[in-house]
C-alpha cells in the first residue's frame, strides 16, 4: 500500500472498551476476590426470615431476599461463582477446541475430517439446547454446569486453530520446523499456538459473556445451580415471580449480569483490536 | 445451483445421523424416566404396576442399540416414534408446532434484520458520529441482557403498564401476540447483526473498488447504492443465516416465557416430563431447521456473489 | 507561457492523529500543460499518492487538505463544492489506481462498471452505455470486447482488468489522467503493454497524463518532466532527460543508481530501493532540516538543522539541497 | 355517530350491571379463560393416557366420572349414577344409572359405555394410569394380564343398571372420580383420533386444541344438568410460567390464575385484586421425608423429633410461604374426618431439640443430604430457610437439588437420605396412611421405611371396620401416632389460592385440586370482556 498510514481511530476506540470493560471486569474479579472481606454477611448461614424482603436501606444496601439474606453479600459471592462459570467453561472450551483444531489441521486425513464432521455437528445443534440436554442428565449444579458449558461451544477456537495451522502448513513453517528436527508437539506449541493466542483470548473473553447469559437461561428454565449458593442467574431466576412487589430481588442480579457480560462484551471488541490479526491487516 | 444442493445434501445426511445418535445417547443416561415424570406436578401418584407395564408398553427394558436401531430404521421412513405422554405419533405433534415457531422466528429474524442492518449501515456511514456510538453502545448492551429477563421487561411495559399488546400466548396467531416474543427472541440477532453489518460496511467503504467509484465522480449516495450495498450483503448473510439456523433452538427461553406453542417450548416440556421420542423429534427438527438454512444461505451466495460458482 | 491546465500550488495536506495534526504533505508545487506527461517519483510512503488523491479530491479521514492551491483550467479547485468537484472527477479529470485486482467491485460485470461513466456524466441509459461500454473496451484492446463486458472482474487477468481500468478512466475524455503506479501490481510482460496503451491513448486524445511511481526509468521514458519526491517534500523537478543526464539532489542520484544497469525491470521496487541505505520516515517522525539526511551520503551538520531552500535549475527545473551549486 | 351512541348504550349496560352486582342469579352466556399452570402442554385429551393434574383441568369441561366430588358438600357423590345399592358383605354395588346423559355426538350413555371404559383402561399392553382404580374391580386384574377379555365383576342388569363386584371393602368413590376413569363413547374411541378430537359427557364439546396453547370448548345444550352450563365457551390456555400469568391476569387477559405466595402476598394487599381470591385447603401434605433405612440418626424417634423441633415452621410459613399454607400437625390433612383437631403441631424449641439430640446420642448432630426441588413451595427456598435453623442444634444440611421428575424416582428408589416434597393425603384417608404400613414397598409411597407394629395393626384394624364412623376413629389414631413418631419432618397442608377476575361466579373450592372446576357451575356477569 501507498498509502502508509495507521487509522488512529479505531486504535482509540479500541482503547475507550477496552478500558471500560477492563474496569468492568476488574470490579467483579475484585468482588470475587474480596468475597468474605467485604461482604456484609455470610450469604447462606445468614438467613434470618424475620429480615425478609427488606428494601435497600442503609443496613442492606441492595435490601434482604425472601430468606432475610442480604443481597448485596449474596451479589458479591455470587460473583466466584458465575465468574468462575464463565471462566473454567472458557477454558474447557479452548482446550477442547484448540486440540481438536491444532491436531486436525496437523495431521490432516481421517482424523480432520472427522473433527471438522464434529465441529459442523456442534454447530448445528443450538449449544442451549445441548447444554439443557447434559444439565438434564448430570443434574443441576456447578460442576455439571461448567461441563455443560464448556463442552458445547468449542466450535470457533477450533476452527480458528486448524485454519491457523493450515495457514502456516502453506507457508513453509511447519515443514522448516519439522526439517529443524522438531517434534510435532513442540512445533504446535511454538510455531501454531502463539499465533493463535490473540483470538482465542478474545473469543473466551466474550465467550464467558455468554456462559454467564446461558447459565442464567439454564436457571430460568429449572436446571441451574447447586443451592444455597448464590449464582447471579439462580438468583434472578428464583427472584423473578416477586418483580411486582419485590423488585430489588431481581434488580441488583440482573444489574450485576448485565454490567459484567457487557464488561466482558467490551472487553472482548477492544482485546480484538489490539490483538486478533485478522481485524490488524486492515491497518499497515 | 444443483452443485450447491448436492455437496450440501453430500453434508447433510452424515450430519444428520450424527445428531440423531448423540441425541439418543444423551437421552439414554438421563435419570428419571417419562414415568417418574409423570408426577412432575407432584400431584399425580402413581401405582407401580402399571409402571412396569408403561415401561415394557415404551420398550424401554430393552437394550439400548436394539431400540437405537429400530429407531434408526424408522426415522427412514418418516416415523419418529410414538410420545411417552400423549401417545400420539411425534410426526404430528412437531407438525402442530412448527408453524408457530416458524412464525416466531421469522418475526424475529425480521426484526434482527430490519433493525439491525439498518442501524448497522447508518451507523458505518458516520463512523464515530453519535449515531454510530449509541448504536454501538445499544448493540453491545443487546448482547449483554439475559433473554427472559427482557421479555420480562416487555411483558410488564408493553403489556401491563402500556396495555398496548397482549402478554402471553398464541392467541389467533396473528401479529398482535407475535410481536413482544418476536422482539425478545431477535434482540440478540438485532445487536449482532448491527455489528456484522457496520464492520461489514466498513470494510467495504474502505475498499479499493468504492475508492475507484468516487474517482468516477460518484455521488456517496450512488457510490453505496451501486457497490457498497451488495458487497456488504455478501459479509451479512453469513451471520443472517447462521443466526437464523439456531434461533429455533434460542427460541426456548422465549417460547416458555411467553408459552409461545413453538418446538422450542414442546421440547422443553419434553424434556422434563423425559418424553424422550419427543425431545428427539424436537431437536431432529431444529437440526433440520438449521441445516436448511444454511442451504438456503449457500444459495443465496451464489445469486450474489459471481465468484462462487467458480470455486 | 499558457495557462497550465494543472497548477499545484504550495499544497500541504494534513494527518490528524490523536489529536495531533502532522503535515503529510507539505510544500508541494508543479505544473501540468495541457495533453503533457508528468512524472512524480518517489518511493512507497512518500507522499505521492495522497497527493495524487488530493488532486483527486479523494482525501479521506485521517488525511485532509491543509493549505496551497490546486488549479485546473484557472479554476481553483481545493475549495470546490463536493458536487462540484463530482462533476469533475471522471469527466474532466479521471485516475487508475494500483491495484486492479482489488479496484474494481468483483460483484458487478466490468461492462456495467465503465457503462457507469457514461450514465454519470453523459446521461446516457444503461443501454446505450452499456454499448459504449463495449466500444470503450474495444479501444483498450480487450478481445471480443461484447463477452468481455459481461465477465465479472475474477474472470479477467490482470492486465485486463488494468485495461478495463484505463477504458473507464478514459470513457468521458478527461483533460487529465492520474495515473497511480498502473502497472506495479502486473506482469513485467504486461506491464510495458499498459503504459504504451496509456501514452498512445492520451496522446491521440489530448490526455494530460500524472505519472505517478516508484519507476524513474519508466516515468522517464513516458513524461516529459518529473518530479522527485522525498518524505512529503518535492526535492527535484526536472525535464525527463537532464534528471538522468545531471541528477542534482543525493537522492535522485541514489534512485538512478538502483535502477538495473542491464535495463531490465525487476518486479518489485522495493528490492532495487533497498541500495539506498535505511528507509523512509514515517510521517510522525519527520527528521529536522533536510529529511533525507539520515541516508544522505553527503550528510553534513546544516542538514540536520535547516530545511534547504529550492534553488533553480535550467528549464524550470528545482532542487532542494544544501549541498548543490 | 352511531358508534358513540352504541358507546353510551354500552356504558349504560355496564353501569347497570355493576349495580346489579349483588344479585346472584346466574347470567346465561359468555365465556371464561381458565389456566393451566402446570406445565407448558397439555398431555392428552383422552383422560385415560395421563394422570396429570393439568390434563384435568380440561377433562373436567369435557369428561365425566361416575363419580365426583362435592365441593359445598365436601364429600363424594354419585356423578353419573342416580342411586346406588350396596349388598350386605359391601362388596357387590348396583348402579342405577342416569338415562339423560349424552355423549356429545348426540348418543345416550348407557351401562355398555362404564364397561367399555373400564376394560379399556385394563388393557394389560397399554399400561393406563386408571388401572390402579380400576383393579379395584373383582376381574380386572385378569383382563390386565391378558387371561380375560371381559371384567367378570363388571355385569350389565339393563341398559341404566349396572353391577360392580369389587375386591375390598372400600368406599369406590375414592376410586371412579378420578380423572384417568372417564366414560368415553367406544364408537368415538375407535376411530382412532380420540385424543385430537375427544368426544365425552361433559357440559362442554370440544372444539379446537392449539397444541403448547390452549384448548377452546362450547356449551353441549344436551348436558344432563337442566339449564348448565351457563357459559358459551370455555377455554384453558397454558401458562405455566408465574410472573407472566401474573402480568396476563392484572391485564385481565385470563380470568383464572393460580397464585404462588409472592403474588399471594401482592393480591392480598391490592383493594382490586384481594376481592378476587379463592381459598382452599388441598389435600396436600409438605414434609421433609426422612429416608431411615438410609442413615442411622434417623432411626431413632428422638432424632426426628428434634428436627421438628428445631425448625420454625411457622416462621417459614409465615414468612416465606406468605401464609399461603396451613401448619402441618400430622400426616392427615384438616379436611379429612380423621384429623384430630385436638392435637397442636410440634413448637418451636431449639433447646428441646438439642435435648432430644443428646439423649440420642447425637450431642454434635449430625449431618445429612437433603434432595430438593426447585418449587417455590416445598422446595429449594425452604431448605435455604432451614439450612441455618437445623445449624443451629448441629445438624449439618447439605441440600442436593433436582428435577421434579428426578426427585420422584429417587424417592421410589429409596436413593435419598431424606427429601422435601408434597404428598397428595387425600380424600381417601385409609390409602393415604398406608403410606407408613410396613408391608407396602417403597414404590407405593412407603418412601420412609416406616416400620411400626402398632401403626400397621391400627391399619388392618381399620380396612376391616365396615363402620364408617368406626374406621375413622381407628384412623385418627393411627395418624397420632404418627404424630408422635414423627417419620417426616411436618411442614404443611397447601392452601391452594385461586385469583379470579370480579365478573366470575361459581367457582368452587375443591380441596382435591382448586384448577379442577365444575365448569357447569360457573357464570360470568355483563362486565366480563372476554368475546
Amino acid at each position: 500500500m501507498s498509502v502508509a498510514l495507521k487509522l488512529p481511530r479505531l486504535r482509540l476506540k479500541g482503547g475507550t472498551s477496552l478500558w471500560v470493560g477492563g474496569s468492568l471486569v476488574a470490579i467483579a474479579i475484585s468482588a470475587a476476590i474480596l468475597a468474605p472481606v467485604i461482604a456484609l454477611t455470610d450469604p447462606v448461614m445468614d438467613a434470618n426470615l424475620m429480615n425478609a424482603e427488606i428494601p435497600p436501606c442503609w443496613e442492606y444496601p441492595f435490601g434482604t431476599d425472601a430468606q432475610g439474606r442480604d443481597i448485596y453479600s449474596r451479589i458479591v459471592y455470587g460473583a466466584r461463582i458465575s465468574l468462575s462459570v464463565g471462566i473454567i467453561s472458557q477454558i474447557c472450551n479452548s482446550l477442547i477446541g484448540v486440540t481438536l483444531g491444532l491436531t486436525a489441521g496437523y495431521w490432516g486425513g481421517w482424523w480432520d475430517d472427522l473433527v471438522s464432521g464434529l465441529t459442523n455437528l456442534m454447530l448445528a445443534i443450538p449449544s442451549l439446547v445441548f447444554a439443557l440436554a447434559i444439565m438434564a442428565i448430570l443434574g443441576p449444579g456447578l460442576v455439571s454446569l461448567v461441563i455443560a458449558l464448556g463442552l458445547t461451544s468449542w466450535s470457533y477456537s477450533c476452527r480458528i486453530a486448524r485454519a491457523q495451522v493450515l495457514s502456516l502448513k502453506s507457508q513453509g513453517y511447519v515443514q522448516a520446523a519439522r526439517i529443524l528436527g522438531y517434534g510435532d508437539l513442540r512445533i504446535m506449541f511454538t510455531q501454531v499456538l502463539p499465533n493463535i493466542l490473540g483470538p482465542l483470548i478474545v473469543i473466551a473473553t466474550l465467550g464467558m459473556g455468554g456462559a454467564i447469559l446461558a447459565e442464567a437461561a439454564l436457571s430460568f428454565l429449572g436446571l441451574g445451580i447447586r443451592p444455597p449458593f448464590p449464582s447471579w442467574g439462580s438468583m434472578l431466576s428464583e427472584a423473578r415471580d416477586q418483580i411486582t412487589t419485590a423488585p430489588w430481588l431481581s434488580v441488583f442480579p440482573g444489574l450485576a449480569i448485565f454490567f459484567t457480560v457487557l464488561g466482558l462484551n467490551l472487553l472482548g471488541d477492544g482485546l480484538r483490536d489490539i490483538l486478533d490479526p485478522q481485524s490488524t491487516t486492515r491497518r499497515n | 445451483m444443483l452443485i450447491v444442493l448436492g455437496r450440501r445434501l453430500a453434508n447433510v445426511i452424515p450430519t444428520l445421523l450424527a445428531v440423531v445418535a448423540l441425541v439418543f445417547l444423551l437421552f439414554s443416561v438421563l435419570p428419571g424416566s417419562f414415568i417418574s415424570g409423570m408426577n412432575e406436578d407432584g400431584r399425580s401418584a402413581m401405582d407401580p404396576a402399571v409402571m412396569e407395564r408403561m415401561r415394557k408398553e415404551m420398550g424401554l427394558d430393552d437394550p439400548l442399540l436394539e431400540r437405537f436401531a429400530k429407531y434408526v430404521v424408522n426415522i427412514a421412513v418418516g416415523d419418529l416414534g410414538t410420545s411417552f405422554r400423549t401417545r400420539e405419533p411425534v410426526t404430528k405433534m412437531l407438525s402442530g408446532r412448527i408453524w408457530p415457531s416458524l412464525k416466531l422466528v421469522m418475526a424475529a429474524m425480521t426484526f434482527a434484520i430490519l433493525v439491525g442492518v439498518t442501524l448497522g449501515f447508518l451507523a458505518a456511514l458516520k463512523p464515530g458520529g453519535l449515531l454510530d456510538t449509541a448504536a454501538m453502545v445499544g448493540a453491545i448492551s443487546g448482547l449483554s441482557l439475559s433473554q427472559f429477563w427482557f421479555g420480562l421487561m416487555l411483558m410488564y411495559l408493553f403489556a401491563l403498564k402500556l396495555q398496548w399488546l397482549p402478554s402471553f400466548g398464541y392467541g389467533d396467531g396473528g401479529l398482535r401476540n407475535l410481536i413482544l416474543p418476536a422482539i425478545a427472541l431477535g434482540v440478540g440477532p438485532m445487536a449482532l447483526l448491527a455489528r456484522t453489518t457496520r464492520a461489514a460496511v466498513l470494510d467495504v467503504l474502505n475498499a479499493d473498488f468504492v475508492r475507484t467509484a468516487r474517482s468516477k465522480g460518484m455521488s456517496e449516495r450512488r457510490v453505496v447504492e451501486w457497490h457498497v450495498l451488495r458487497n456488504a450483503l455478501v459479509l451479512v448473510i453469513t451471520i443472517v443465516g447462521l443466526q437464523f439456523g439456531s434461533l429455533m433452538g434460542q427460541a426456548v427461553v422465549v417460547e416458555k416465557l411467553f408459552a409461545w406453542p413453538g418446538v422450542g417450548s414442546l421440547m422443553v416440556d419434553s424434556v422434563f416430563q423425559r418424553d424422550m421420542p419427543t425431545v428427539q423429534g424436537c431437536i431432529l427438527m431444529i437440526v433440520l431447521f438449521f441445516l436448511a438454512i444454511n442451504t438456503l444461505v449457500d444459495i443465496a451466495y451464489v445469486v450474489i456473489d459471481p465468484r462462487i460458482r467458480y470455486r | 507561457m499558457t495557462t497550465p491546465l494543472l497548477r499545484v500550488d504550495n499544497l500541504r495536506i494534513a494527518l490528524a492523529s490523536d489529536g495531533i495534526t502532522y503535515n503529510a504533505v507539505e510544500n508541494v508545487s508543479f505544473e501540468i500543460g495541457r495533453g503533457e506527461a508528468f512524472g512524480l517519483v518517489g518511493e512507497s510512503g512518500c507522499g505521492k499518492s495522497i497527493t495524487a488523491l488530493a488532486v483527486m479530491g479523494l482525501l479521506r479521514r485521517p488525511l485532509s487538505l491543509g493549505g496551497g492551491r490546486i488549479v485546473l483550467d484557472g479554476q481553483e479547485i481545493q475549495d470546490a463544492p463536493a458536487a462540484e468537484m463530482r462533476r469533475l472527477r471522471g469527466k474532466r479529470i479521471a485516475m487508475i489506481f494500483q491495484e486492479p485486482m482489488t479496484a474494481l467491485n468483483p460483484l458487478s460485470p466490468v461492462g456495467k462498471q465503465i457503462a457507469e461513466m457514461f450514465v454519470l456524466h453523459q446521461g446516457a441509459n444503461w443501454n446505450e452505455a452499456m454499448d459504449r461500454a463495449e466500444e470503450a473496451l474495444r479501444q483498450v484492446r480487450v478481445p471480443s470486447p461484447e463477452r468481455r463486458i459481461r465477465d465479472y472482474p475474477h474472470q479477467l487477468s490482470g492486465g485486463m482488468r488494468q485495461r478495463v481500468m484505463i477504458a473507464i478512466a478514459l470513457a468521458c475524455g478527461p483533460d487529465l489522467l492520474v495515473a497511480d503506479e498502473p502497472t506495479t501490481a502486473l506482469d513485467v510482460t504486461v506491464q510495458a503493454e499498459i503504459i504504451d496503451l496509456i501514452a498512445e491513448l492520451c496522446a491521440a486524445k489530448g490526455t494530460a497524463v500524472l505519472m505517478i511511481s516508484h519507476d524513474l526509468g519508466l516515468v522517464a521514458n513516458m513524461c516529459k518532466r518529473v518530479a522527485v519526491m522525498y518524505a512529503g517534500r518535492i526535492v527535484e523537478s526536472q525535464v525527463a532527460d537532464a534528471i538522468f543526464a545531471t541528477p542534482s539532489h543525493p537522492y535522485t542520484q541514489g534512485l538512478i543508481d538502483s535502477l538495473p544497469r542491464l535495463g531490465e525491470r525487476a518486479r518489485r521496487g522495493r528490492q532495487r530501493l533497498t541500495e539506498i541505505a535505511g528507509v523512509v520516515p514515517s510521517i510522525q517522525a519527520y527528521p529536522a532540516g533536510c529529511r533525507f539526511n539520515p541516508r544522505c551520503p553527503a550528510v553534513t551538520d546544516i542538514c540536520r538543522t535547516n530545511v534547504p531552500e529550492a534553488t533553480s535549475l535550467p528549464a524550470d527545473g528545482l532542487v532542494r539541497c544544501h549541498h548543490h551549486g | 355517530m352511531r358508534k358513540l351512541i352504541w358507546l353510551a348504550a354500552a356504558a349504560v349496560a355496564v353501569l347497570g350491571a355493576a349495580a346489579a352486582e349483588a344479585q346472584d342469579t346466574p347470567r346465561k352466556g359468555g365465556s371464561i379463560r381458565m389456566t393451566a399452570p402446570y406445565a407448558a402442554s397439555f398431555g392428552s385429551l383422552d383422560p385415560h393416557v395421563t394422570p396429570r393434574a393439568q390434563d384435568d383441568i380440561v377433562n373436567k369441561a369435557i369428561q365425566r366420572t361416575l363419580y365426583n366430588w362435592n365441593t359445598s358438600a365436601n364429600k363424594l357423590e354419585l356423578e353419573l349414577a342416580k342411586s346406588v345399592s350396596v349388598s350386605a358383605d359391601g362388596l357387590t354395588y348396583t348402579y342405577k344409572l342416569r338415562d339423560d346423559a349424552f355423549f356429545h355426538n348426540g348418543r345416550k350413555m348407557t351401562a355398555d359405555d362404564l364397561i367399555f371404559s373400564y376394560t379399556r383402561i385394563m388393557d394389560g399392553s397399554k399400561g393406563y394410569p386408571g388401572a390402579r382404580y380400576v383393579r379395584l374391580i373383582k376381574g380386572a386384574v385378569d383382563v390386565e394380564k391378558g387371561q380375560a377379555k371381559e371384567i367378570s365383576g363388571l355385569k350389565k342388569i339393563d341398559d341404566f343398571t349396572l353391577e360392580m363386584t369389587i375386591t375390598d371393602r372400600v368406599d369406590p368413590g375414592y376410586y371412579f372420580f378420578a380423572g384417568t376413569t372417564a366414560i368415553l363413547p367406544k364408537e368415538e374411541v375407535e376411530k382412532g383420533n380420540f385424543a385430537s378430537n375427544p368426544v365425552g359427557l361433559g357440559p362442554f364439546k370440544f372444539k379446537e386444541h392449539i397444541p403448547g396453547s390452549r384448548v377452546t370448548t362450547e356449551r353441549f345444550d344436551k348436558f344432563y344438568k337442566p339449564g348448565k352450563p351457563y357459559l358459551d365457551k370455555l377455554e384453558v390456555l397454558i401458562m405455566a410460567e408465574a410472573a407472566a400469568r401474573d402480568v396476563a391476569f392484572r391485564n385481565k387477559e385470563i380470568d383464572t390464575s393460580i397464585l404462588g405466595p409472592a403474588q399471594y402476598v401482592a393480591y392480598r394487599a391490592d383493594p382490586q385484586l384481594s376481592k378476587g381470591i379463592l381459598e382452599v385447603a388441598e389435600m396436600f401434605t409438605r414434609a421433609i421425608t426422612m429416608n431411615h433405612d438410609s442413615i442411622k440418626p434417623f432411626q431413632d424417634k428422638r432424632v426426628r423429633q428434634a428436627i421438628n423441633y428445631a425448625i420454625d415452621a411457622n416462621l417459614i410459613i409465615s414468612r416465606l410461604v406468605k401464609d399461603k399454607a396451613y401448619r402441618a400437625t400430622s400426616w392427615l390433612p384438616p379436611s379429612s374426618a380423621a384429623f384430630d383437631k385436638t392435637v397442636k403441631p410440634y413448637p418451636f424449641d431449639p433447646e428441646k431439640a438439642k435435648k432430644l439430640l443428646a439423649e440420642a446420642g447425637y450431642p454434635n448432630g449430625f449431618e445429612f443430604e437433603l434432595t430438593t426441588s426447585q418449587n417455590e413451595s416445598w422446595g429449594l427456598p425452604i431448605v435455604e430457610a432451614v439450612i441455618p435453623m437445623l445449624a443451629k442444634v448441629g445438624i449439618k444440611l447439605k441440600p442436593k437439588l433436582v428435577e421434579v421428575t428426578v426427585l420422584t424416582e429417587l424417592a421410589m428408589k429409596g436413593d435419598h437420605q431424606a427429601y422435601i416434597g408434597s404428598n397428595l393425603t387425600g380424600p381417601d384417608s385409609l390409602a393415604t396412611l398406608r403410606c407408613y404400613y410396613s408391608k407396602t414397598p417403597r414404590t407405593a409411597c412407603n418412601y420412609t421405611g416406616f416400620k411400626n407394629p402398632a401403626f400397621d395393626k391400627l391399619l388392618d384394624d381399620a380396612a376391616q371396620e365396615g363402620d364408617m364412623a368406626k374406621r375413622n376413629e381407628l384412623l385418627k389414631k393411627a395418624n397420632n401416632l404418627l404424630y408422635d413418631e414423627a417419620p417426616v419432618w411436618f411442614f404443611n397442608y397447601n392452601k391452594a389460592v385461586m385469583a379470579y377476575q370480579p365478573w366470575v361466579h361459581g367457582l368452587q373450592a375443591n380441596p382435591t385440586e382448586i384448577t379442577h372446576q365444575y365448569p357447569e357451575e360457573i357464570w360470568v356477569d355483563a362486565n366480563s370482556p372476554a368475546k
